[in-house]
């Protein structure tokens, strides 16, 4: 019985604390910015508890903008495994869901899913503040249905 | 020493370095002035030193449909009015004296040049690549056999 | 002291978007450092050769996210040249004031960022609540706050109802109040000064060097703008002043970033004063006839350059586009070698990269 | 023996300084957020990051000795709490004697040496450096904080936190004679909690984490309560030190003004945070050696002259 009240708190928390990291895998910025607008006053996301890290090992969702170039796959592979589990991935942006605008470009490999397992996809070019807030909270729920990652 | 039309620059550049430029073809809004590959980095210099135009905009290079073989070399400058010094290079032997030591602002572009059209500057002591991926392995992007514009 | 290099990866708080450089130091003082590009690079101007001229003005808008506008300024400005038609004044008035905005919108966004850097989180928060006016404005009228969607070859896609005219008016007032506001905080905010005046000073020298343009080149006395220079349309028919500084250094970029968002939106008041009525959009032709163009235009980080060349089919044959932000990278290493570890944000952000746009 | 184990572990001792620790951090990240016009986390904020470091994977990257780098964080956050219990609360403390101030600062400024290991342990670049910076740090604001905490000591003739505090009653609060003693202590504390305008060791744009920039999990957890509690300490050592006022009255009235006075600190704090840039690192040490401790010696002269 205490194991599973452990596991209770633990997904609370989780769910209550989102600690975030963000890269651009090869966008164009419009995403980036609209991410670092969570952060102003008028979205801020810390009244729900999320915050914005420096380091990877810190963090617990990795939120990705643009569709994977290929001079960023490493870079983008080498932060997801620095990253303490449990971890989730978020997909930022109709690139990073599905190439966007840019497929057929013999540069990128268009979209963040075919390298990282993605939990949630928030499409949009760029996606507005509140969509990606819609994100967070989506994947919090997502946290707190299913059992421990 | 400020260039008020092209014509004057052409007379100037034909009398003081014996180099036989003919305007090209008159891009809208800007001229353009043909000279052979050699003699380019010498008519850079007259550029920079005596017309004290400096400010290289860009090198665009393109392959023209009706000559395949040739990779066409824009280099446009901007000096009150927009001109540009045009050249040919071939596509089996793309080489081009490099004007980094004059301008350094070309850097940049001139690695970007060569990486996308694969020419080779001579003079520069490296080219690293500037845009394309490290595991880049399908050659210069822009010359390909077949008609990339599907 | 021993000397080591410090990567700044493609992931870093201090990058918004992936760039890696390797920074040697010794200590606390930096040595050099040398760049990679190339992690945004979608190969921009390959596709442009794949996608008729329509689509295109789509893929140009998302070459950069902050100066989507400008870039289909002046695509449409290539192709209306080749094609020879003649927009209405009004179409032009539009795409101008939408121009200012963004060069408010990315002033204001770059501020923020450096005093991110510095540790001034609060500047930080400030200048982007007040940087979301300039945004409410241009969904206002656009419907997108980043990529709006405004230019067509031949005009623009929506016109300025009198309401929406009243609602600009009041909100510029209250944004040029709050930009002087910030403009006053900025001048006499001591802390600011310290960390940012005297460092990474550029000569003009330097600048004509390497070819830099753009605020960065105007903090350092060369006096070279586009709107001013090689004018497109409406901006041959406005008067507005550039300001330029003459000690060149982190601080002098700063104000003078500060100083252009107050004078675009004074440049906007008088845009949307003399804005003549009309039509904002002409039928054009799908197809281009042949033939080649050279456009400057004035992006919110210095000169864009566009050279297009078209065949007669309806794909462009060739588009060069050079960023203005390539300018000024090639200026980044030579600025690394007189600063301390510290400064390195401070340099960084004081040329307001953007890798979008210098990758392409 | 039953008393001592509740001093220990609840009332000056470890529940009670980790619900100040936590009340702590959210009024300070509460007050920052409100400075910048947005609303800021809700009030299990703190707690729920701390359940969650725990419910995290232990990382480390290879290379790094094990036994030390989960010692470090442990051994800091048990000096800091040893601390705790010789710095009267509200005029009760059960464990002064004399020279408790002595011990007091030298267990406040173990965490920091902690903290200098952990970025040397933690082989990354980043974390040498922030680990350097943080040396570098503690030798510009630890000499003014102990020349401006000692002149209380001198003026009240003795060395225990406890006595200062009752002798302020006879004298009156330290404050109106040393404020400038009072502004260099606020100093140097932000120094020492490596604070916002003083937060060189792990400037987010700069060394991305700092030493802890390679902690991840229940070690992480450990050094952010540390700093939390560190930081409800400072707070408290001053309010004893510099606003002190009678033993004898009731403890209805005395909790309240603590409390009150605790708060006004907190908001001098978190307001300092909100207004200043980061110093270099260069600049903070001639700050440190050219302004603050000629002030202090200034202060503590003057102090001396009154005294005698």
């Amino acid at each position: 019985m205490f194991k599973e009240l452990l596991r209770k708190t633990y997904q609370w928390a989780q769910k209550k604390s989102l600690w975030v990291i963000h890269f651009n895998t090869g966008g164009c910025n419009g995403c980036d910015i609209e991410i670092l607008d969570l952060l102003t006053p008028r979205y801020d996301i810390e009244r729900l508890g999320i915050v914005a890290e420096a380091s990877p090992r810190h963090a617990d969702v990795l939120l990705c903008t643009g569709p994977v170039s290929r001079q960023a796959k490493t870079g983008l592979w080498q932060i997801y495994s620095q990253m303490p589990s449990p971890k989730w991935v978020v997909a930022v942006g109709s690139c990073s869901c599905t190439g966007g605008v840019f497929k057929g470009s013999d540069t990128i490999l268009g979209g963040i899913e075919k390298i990282l397992p993605v939990d949630v996809f928030i499409p949009g070019c760029p996606c507005r503040p509140e969509a990606i807030i819609n994100g967070l909270l989506k994947l919090q729920e997502r946290i707190s249905v299913n059992e421990d990652k | 020493m400020k260039i008020n039309n092209l014509d004057a620059l052409r007379k100037s550049m034909a009398d003081s370095l014996k180099v036989d430029c003919e305007v090209y073809r008159g891009i809208d809004g800007d001229q353009t002035l043909r000279i052979p590959s050699a003699e380019l980095k010498r008519v850079v210099s007259f550029l920079v030193d005596q017309m004290d135009c400096r400010h290289l905009s860009t090198i665009t290079a393109q392959q023209r449909v009706e000559d395949p073989d040739q990779i066409e070399v824009i280099y446009h400058f901007w000096h009150g009015i927009s001109f540009s010094i045009m050249t040919m290079v071939s596509e089996e032997l793309p080489r081009l004296p490099e004007i980094v030591s004059i301008l350094p602002g070309a850097d940049f572009y001139e690695r970007e040049v060569a990486e996308m059209f694969g020419i080779e500057f001579v003079g520069r002591e490296e080219t690293p690549p500037l845009l394309l991926p490290d595991d880049w392995d399908q050659g210069p992007p822009f010359i390909r056999n077949e008609d990339h514009r599907e | 002291m021993n000397k080591i290099s410090i990567p700044i990866g493609p992931q870093h708080p201090l990058l918004k978007e992936p760039l890696s450089m390797q920074i040697d130091i010794s200590g606390e003082k930096v040595l050099g450092g040398s760049l990679r590009l190339g992690y945004v690079h979608r190969g921009i101007e390959r596709l442009a050769e794949q996608r008729t001229y329509v689509q295109n003005v789509h893929l140009i808008e998302r070459i950069c996210g902050i100066c989507s506008h400008i870039h289909t300024t002046t695509f449409c400005h290539a192709v209306e040249r080749l094609l020879e038609i003649d927009v209405p004044q009004r179409a032009y008035y539009i795409r101008a004031m939408m121009c200012e905005l963004e060069r408010v919108h990315s002033h204001l966004l770059w501020l923020g960022i450096i005093a991110k850097h510095v540790g001034l989180d609060t500047i930080f928060m400030h200048t982007w609540h007040d940087r979301e006016l300039a945004l409410d404005i241009m969904e206002e009228l656009s419907g997108g706050r980043v990529s709006h969607a405004t230019n067509q070859i031949g005009g623009v896609r929506f016109d300025l109802t009198d309401h929406q005219e009243a609602m600009i008016r009041t909100t510029i007032t209250d944004l040029s109040l709050r930009v002087n506001n910030l403009l006053d905080v900025i001048k006499n905010e001591p802390a600011l000064q310290a960390r940012t005046r005297g460092v990474a000073k550029v000569s003009p020298e330097m600048i004509h060097q390497y070819c830099v343009v753009g605020p960065v080149a105007r903090a350092s006395g060369v006096d070279v703008d586009f709107r001013r220079d090689d004018p497109l349309p409406p901006y041959d028919q406005l008067d507005f002043n550039v300001i330029t500084h003459n000690d060149g250094d982190a601080w002098a970029r700063t104000v003078i970033r500060a100083e252009e968002a107050r004078e675009s939106l004074i440049l906007c008041e008088r845009i949307l004063n003399e804005m003549p009525d009309g039509p904002v959009h002409v039928r054009a032709p799908r197809r281009v006839p042949e033939g080649e163009v050279v456009i400057r235009s004035e992006a919110p980080r210095g000169e864009l350059f566009y050279y297009l060349r078209s065949d007669g089919s309806d794909k462009p044959a060739r588009l060069k586009i050079r960023t203005p932000t390539l300018a000024a990278l090639s200026l980044l290493p030579k600025q690394l070698s007189s600063i301390q570890v510290a400064d390195i944000p401070v340099v960084m952000a004081g040329i307001d990269l953007c890798i979008a746009c210098a990758d392409r | 023996m039953i008393e001592a184990w509740f001093y220990l572990l609840f009332f000056p001792g470890l529940i009670f300084q980790v619900i100040c620790g936590l009340i702590f951090e959210w009024l300070d990240r509460k007050l920052l957020a409100r400075f910048q016009r947005r609303v800021g986390p809700p009030w299990y904020q703190p707690l729920a990051d701390m359940v969650k470091l725990f419910s995290k994977e232990d990382l480390l990257p290879e290379g790094v000795n094990d036994l030390v780098a989960t010692l470090l964080p442990i051994v800091s956050l048990s000096a800091i709490l040893t601390a705790g219990l010789y710095i009267p609360i509200a005029g009760f403390s059960p464990y002064s004697f004399e020279g408790d101030l002595i011990v007091i600062l030298f267990l406040l400024s173990v965490p920091t040496l902690a903290y200098y290991l952990a970025g040397v342990v933690s082989v990354g670049i980043y974390s040498t450096l922030g680990g350097g910076r943080s040396l570098l740090q503690f030798f510009s604001y630890e000499v003014p904080l102990l020349i401006a905490l000692s002149g209380p000591a001198i003026l009240s003739g003795s060395w225990s936190v406890k006595q200062i505090m009752v002798s302020q009653a006879t004298l009156g609060p330290f404050i109106l004679f040393q404020p400038l003693g009072f502004l260099l202590a606020i100093v140097g504390l932000i120094g020492k909690l490596k604070r916002d305008p003083l937060d060189i060791p792990k400037a987010k744009s700069e060394v991305v984490g700092g030493p802890l920039t390679e902690f991840t999990g229940a070690k992480l957890a450990f050094w952010h309560l540390g700093m939390n509690i560190q930081a409800v300490l400072g707070i408290f050592l001053l309010v004893n030190l510099y606003l002190g006022w009678s033993k004898g009255a009731n403890p209805l009235l005395t909790i309240p003004v603590f409390i009150v006075e605790c708060l006004v600190l907190v908001v001098l704090l978190s307001g300092a945070s909100a207004i200043f840039a980061r110093l270099r690192i260069d600049q903070l040490a001639g700050l440190g050696w050219r302004i603050l401790v000629p002030l202090g010696l200034l202060q503590l002269g003057f102090v001396i002259l009154m005294g005698v």
